[in-house]
């Protein structure tokens, strides 16, 4: 169980709370050890194999952004994060994904608990039919949290730049809201739940620029406290917000390093073409 | 619009006649609105009809006396009437919940495999079933093979199973109409999959599968074949009071009445079918509001 | 997730999987009961007799050809479609391409109710107005229990269900192709006829069908043979009842022979609805 | 992501101001070594030429990663572009001020006075016009920049004078040719670093209008 | 009715067939007379102004974008060139929008005959559930062609460069094909209308960046024969493939330039702060 | 949007290397000036010298209106970013070439050949220098760059011995101070061209690998 969420491990299964900063670094080569690492990762749907012996690290309090065209398997990746696949019909996986020192494909690994460690925010904002103020407490209402809930609210709320907005209505419908603030609400309603771990599949892609520009200034904002995981089919955007980027291409990486250098001077000539558009 | 830019072939070549165009348009306008107002033309003659004859006998005594042997004119509906909502109350109890919950299963948790597709495949058809063969499935099953004899009991049974492929179908267009977006919203914030159903799915679908389930019972109320063929008896004075006394319905009534040669029965008839008719609209007024209730709260 | 929610979690989904599967013993039900209960009747009755016979007298106790009381069923139900598609299509036309919110928002609740009105109401109201006062007029020698005014009647209980349908399937296709029709100059009536219909035109079929397995399905009028819409018909749903109604007892060859006849109406209704089901996933697979 | 592309760009932009000062800084310490003949201060300049050297590249990194990452127009585009072309001025006259240091440290035997006045002139002249770009530069004042721009004409007047002069000079003991090359070339660096003061200026135009006047300058300075 | 269409004055209106070759021009400062000129038009929806006194030239075999926030009406008055918002419930239009000569929004105009020349493309692709060729070819049977459908449907195919990859299934449907291919068949469709004007309400948001850059391309092919007026949401496509930019905000034309001197010198400051990415 | 960007990146590109051989001419030109002090050679060059002026703010405003429609990254960037920064360097060699022939032009005295060898050798090391770096400029050749600018180090001896040569000679009636300083000048502008051809020879390396060599050429010939 993750360190904030204390009030939840009173259902006595210590044995999962193993945590993250623990780890005696494995991989020498960095000096903080990744908040996931997939390690050979392939996941098939039936026969087709969307995500091809992927291996990446991904650096903990930083934004990650994973590009490539459509089709490339870069949402598959990200929704095998939290376990998300887990709805899709016939999907396989193979190989390790790590949250921490955990395998998240593993038997004891239950995706209800992962998802509560790993959240998430769509393609298009998704709030609840319900209030404001219940969209945010309903994760942890629902988790047992037993600290008070309208605070949470509040920081949430806060940490996902829609306090000022929102703060004399949380009663209303967040169905009310513009898209811009519905998917900051999401944002928020992921943060209340404290995760570790930010996973956004193209968070921005239902929004016009303006509220675009928005939701960007607020992952810049958020990664000091949560490891950010992008998918992205904006380029700029990818190079506007990430530290580092991935490119995916069929399914397989091609090529992952800092942001500043994969759009300067990639390394893969698909890379290359991809970023100046000279694919396909 | 600069006709020296039309490089791109030659414009002579079309020949769009607009005038006869439009003016077939309008005249295929006019038809389609003719045929609409046919339609509501028969409604109202069949309304104007029936007002015609039973409006007359309408009164509070038509409703809560028995039939009369001596002057058909005095009769009232009080045993059909009673039956009929006995029919339904007992329908409600027993497809309702069924219903919802194999539509959850379908909805929610039914892997896309064989029997998953085989199930729906057969709901679909149960739901184009004649309302007759139910009957004969309720007379063999329930009124000789749980020896339920001719009770109400037995009649709702069968009209249960008739209603209930409506009830599912409907409930799982409601929770079709939920969309998946909500769903993930609720598994990303680490909610179980009864939970993510009990407390958004379930009251997001709500007013979808209560209007389904109106109009499923609307068409269960003014079902007469099913009920005869059960064995509902066409004449009796008695209100049931319990699950396994006899009984007969306001359809089945008509259904009677109306085959009776004397005119006076036509009118006995027209009364009867207002009541069902105003039982019906109200039923129907109900589904109707809350599907525009729900339409303008839907948002997104 | 804690011990007893998983434990919930499980008893829910098996409690949820039990009603599913309350409906394929429903089928099972049916089908069972039609022919345990007709078997019977072919100890008396030789399946050639009852197939191929041309007449029906279950009273006299010698004729069994179930012909007759198909072609009753079938010569009602295609005159009904007769009278039900063309106002049907073009009353969904309307309603759909044409009719502003307003008229819709009136409209759309009148043809519900219509779609509502119970069986006994239309057979009253054919029994006591169509055939006395508008048929009558027309052909004096019609019988009281006539095919054609059942026919009518019949179409017009069938019309709202191919309106509605048909209208659903014509608003299911997308305003972004009317908008394509409209920008390459069509006039209102080429994107009604073809665009919208043709690309609706399966979910019509289906509308169709839908509304021939309610036809086939419903009561109609009683007894005789013929192809005469003047004269009357008997109906399979209608032969039922009529024996239901005279109490036969279990086990004489007329009790039997309603579970035939109800097995017949059975195989012909599914035989409709699963077409109709083909033609509505195809018509689905297009936009889905 | 405009506040945080926002930011970064003020960085860029005060940074390259404060790399314009210590350039400005440079040459003033030169015009001490070349007067008083400090050493020790000739070769604190050129360790200091070094860091803006990094400095330099550093900034120019920038410049290529924000228009890679940030990809911007209108007037941020501009700014980058003339963060980048004053970056290249900048560090040219670093050049020029280090060369000047240079040839002050083994300016073996002094020039005499008489043949310094004009030069004494000249550096606060090239000091004040490096100045005064950079102020514009740091206000984006096209007036101000088109003033610099103006002011250019005198500092090539005086050179052209001490050129004259030296061209007409005598050597013999107590002016060696070495001196007089010397005394040339410091004249000639302060005459090219008034030339990148001025093309800082064009640069403030380019920033504030989006006009292009290098090459242009009777247009531009009206 | 327009020049171009003088097959259709058997109607007997010829009073109305005023062509612009005619004209003395009036506006000096055009070296060739605009394609589509807006002259004050308001766009009201009840008592909403969508467009605000908006006076604008469009120029013949150019492309012009229209760009600004959502909600600003560059969609609106898009719609106006070839009155599909006449279908809108409520629209009002009051000022001028001129196509040469003739008011779009005279009682003479038939919108009919209006669209024939000014085709549209939409913002998702929008093909008939019919075959490739027919998809083409409606429009023109239609519209009573008497040339060679065949040969008509082969060169707008070929036009919308996408005659190689669909020359051997021109009966399959056209719904197989990919949204890229469908939007450019949406394109070869309104091209085989012969129109004089082609207006493209974003006709790539829908699509992913590899089939972006094919209908881009295609739009600068195609501006040599046909003026073409595309609203985006996307600035960076704007500026990528049109000749002159015009900004909205609220309804009004805040500035329109030449792209390259609006995306590096706009005069006005709202059109920089929407530019920079400062607005709102 | 690639295709064209992709043909406009590539006019742009030969546009620049067009640019660059008219400046190699120029530079060839200017030799001839000085060695045969053919004076209607001298003005032709100067008129040349504006073309490229214009070229150059064409160039420029060009590749600003690239980034701001386009918004290249990768090596698109890193080609419009060498662009310009060998146009300046062009640009600034031409001027040099413009002070050769302006020098040359009124050398009234000429230099005696005994002054001039040197120099006679110092010009086609120059010219050498900018053909290989334009070379490698056109063929992207980062190998070629290196050698560019490993080279430069005999220009810069060549050019050290001229100054010590001058330092040491006797100005007399064979040799005023007047010719004398036009020779340094001349062969100071040569030194810098070499220079400017480094310049490019560094900005090719930047295209090829995205790595900013300038003030570390020692890592960077290896």
């Amino acid at each position: 169980m993750v360190a904030a969420s204390h009030s939840i491990t009173s259902d006595g299964m210590p044995g999962v709370t193993i945590r993250p900063r623990t780890i005696v670094a494995e991989a020498v080569q960095l000096t903080t050890p990744p908040a996931i690492r997939a390690v050979d990762l392939t996941i098939r749907y039936g026969t087709f194999a969307a995500v091809k012996n992927v291996t990446l690290d991904i650096p903990p309090n930083q934004v990650t952004a994973i590009i490539g065209p459509s089709g490339c398997g870069k949402s598959t990746f990200l929704r095998s994060m939290n376990r998300m696949n887990d709805f899709v019909e016939g999907a396989h996986v193979t190989g390790q994904l790590l949250f921490g020192k955990e395998d998240v494909y593993a038997a004891a690994c239950d995706p209800v608990e992962l998802r509560r460690r790993v959240g998430m925010v769509f393609q298009k904002p998704n709030p609840f039919p319900k209030s404001i103020f219940w969209n945010v407490a309903w994760g942890p209402a629902v988790n047992g949290y037993r600290g008070n809930l309208a605070e949470l609210v509040e920081e949430a709320l806060r940490k996902a730049a829609l306090w000022e907005e929102v703060m004399d209505r949380l009663n209303r419908s967040a169905l009310a809201l513009s898209g811009g603030q519905q998917q900051r609400l999401c944002i928020a309603r992921a943060v209340a739940m404290q995760p570790d771990v930010l996973l956004m599949d193209e968070p921005c892609s239902a929004l016009d620029p303006i509220a675009t520009a928005r939701i960007e200034d607020l992952i810049d904002k958020l990664k000091s406290q949560y490891t950010v995981v992008l998918v992205t089919h904006n380029m700029q955007q990818a190079a506007r917000i990430s530290d580092h980027t991935a490119f995916m291409l069929m399914g397989e990486l091609v090529e992952v390093d800092a942001t500043s250098r994969l759009f300067t001077m990639p390394s893969d000539r698909r890379t290359q073409d991809y970023i100046t558009g000279r694919f396909g | 619009m600069n006709s020296a830019m039309t490089t791109a072939g030659n414009p002579a070549f079309f020949q769009p006649r607009l005038n006869r165009r439009r003016w077939m348009g309008r005249l295929f306008a006019w038809m389609c609105l003719a045929a609409a107002i046919a339609a509501v033309l028969v409604l109202a003659a069949l309304l104007w009809h029936v007002g015609r004859q039973g409006a007359s006998l309408l009164s509070v005594k038509f409703l809560t006396s028995g039939e009369s042997t001596l002057d058909p004119l005095t009769s009232g509906i009080r045993s059909p009437l009673w039956g009929t909502i006995w029919l339904m109350g007992l329908t409600t109890i027993l497809a309702v919940p069924i219903g919802v919950a194999a539509a959850i299963y379908l909805e929610e948790y039914a892997p896309d495999n064989r029997l998953t597709r085989f199930i729906q495949l057969n709901i679909a058809n149960l739901a184009g079933v004649p309302s007759v063969v139910y009957g004969l499935l309720g007379l063999t099953v329930f009124v000789r093979g749980f020896a339920l004899r001719r009770s109400v009991a037995a009649g709702a049974a069968a009209l249960a199973l008739l209603v209930l492929p409506v009830v599912i179908i409907a409930s799982r267009e409601a929770l079709l109409g939920v969309p998946k977006s909500i769903r993930e919203a609720a598994y990303a914030v680490g909610a179980t999959r009864w939970q993510t159903i009990r407390h958004h799915v379930l009251p997001a679908a709500v007013p979808g599968i209560l209007t389904g389930v109106i109009l499923a019972l609307s068409r269960a109320i003014g079902e007469a074949a099913p009920l005869i063929v059960v064995g509902a008896v066409a004449y009796m004075r008695k209100v049931p009071a319990g699950p396994l006394d006899p009984f007969t319905a306001l359809p089945i009534k008509i259904f009677n009445w109306s085959e009776m040669p004397a005119p006076e029965f036509a009118r006995l008839a027209g009364a009867a079918i207002i009541v069902l008719l105003i039982l019906l609209l109200s039923m129907n007024g109900v589904a109707v509001g809350i599907r525009a209730w729900q339409q303008r709260r839907k948002s997104w | 997730m804690r011990g007893w929610q998983r434990l919930k979690e499980g008893a829910l989904h098996a409690a949820f999987f039990a009603c599913a599967l309350i409906s394929i013993a429903v089928t099972v039900g049916i089908i069972w009961v039609l022919f345990s209960e007709s078997l019977p009747f072919f100890r008396s009755v030789p399946i050639r007799d009852f197939l191929f016979g041309l007449e029906w007298a279950p009273r006299t106790g010698q004729a069994y050809g179930i012909l007759p009381l198909v072609c009753g069923t079938l010569l009602t139900s295609v005159l009904a479609l007769g009278v039900a598609i063309p106002i049907g299509l073009a009353t969904a036309l309307y309603m759909s391409e044409y009719a502003s919110p307003t008229v819709r928002g009136v409209a759309k609740p009148v043809f519900e109710i219509l779609a509502g009105i119970p069986t006994v109401v239309y057979g009253y109201f054919a029994l006591s107005f169509i055939t006395p006062t508008l048929l009558r007029p027309l052909f004096p020698t019609i019988e009281v229990f006539n095919a054609l005014s059942a026919a009518i009647v019949m179409g017009v209980m069938i019309i709202p269900t191919i309106s509605s349908l048909c209208d659903d399937a014509f608003r299911a296709v997308p305003r972004r192709l009317r908008e394509a029709g409209y920008a390459l100059s069509a006039t209102k009536l080429e994107v009604s006829t073809r665009i919208v219909l043709p690309a609706a035109m399966s979910g019509v079929v289906a509308a169709v069908l839908l509304a021939l397995a309610r036809a086939v399905g419903e009561t109609g009028s009683t007894p005789k043979v013929s192809l005469d819409p003047l004269g009357s018909t008997q109906t399979i749903a209608a032969y039922i009842v009529q024996v239901s109604k005279g109490d036969a007892p279990a086990g004489t060859i007329e009790y039997q022979s309603i579970y035939i006849v109800g097995l017949t109406l059975f195989a012909i209704t599914l035989g409709v609805n699963l077409l109709a089901q083909r033609v509505m996933r195809r018509f689905r697979e297009v936009y889905e | 992501m405009t506040a945080h592309f926002v930011n970064l760009l003020d960085d860029l932009r005060r940074r390259s101001l404060r790399m314009a000062s210590e350039v400005e800084d440079m040459l003033e310490e030169s015009a001490e070594v070349v007067f008083s003949g400090d050493k020790s201060l000739a070769r604190r300049i050129v360790a200091r030429d070094e860091e803006v050297d990094d400095e330099e590249v550093g900034i120019e990194t920038d410049v290529i990663r924000l228009l890679a990452l940030y990809q911007p127009v209108g007037r941020d585009l501009r700014l980058l572009a003339t963060i980048l072309k004053v970056n290249t001025d900048l560090e040219r006259v670093a050049d020029g001020v280090v060369n000047i240091a240079e040839r002050a440290k083994h300016m073996e035997v002094q020039v005499p006075a008489s043949e310094c006045a004009e030069l004494k002139q000249l550096f606060p002249l090239v000091r004040a016009a490096l100045r005064n770009a950079v102020q514009s530069y740091a206000t984006e004042d096209a007036e101000a920049a088109r003033s610099v721009m103006r002011e250019d004409a005198a500092i090539d007047a005086l050179y052209g004078q001490i050129v004259r002069k030296a061209v007409s000079a005598t050597p013999g003991p107590s002016l060696s040719i070495a001196a007089l090359l010397d005394l040339l070339s410091v004249a000639k660096n302060l005459e090219r670093i008034a030339d990148h003061a001025t093309n800082i200026a064009e640069d403030v135009i380019f920033l504030t209008s989006g006009a292009i006047v290098r090459h242009r300058h009777d247009d531009a300075t009206k």
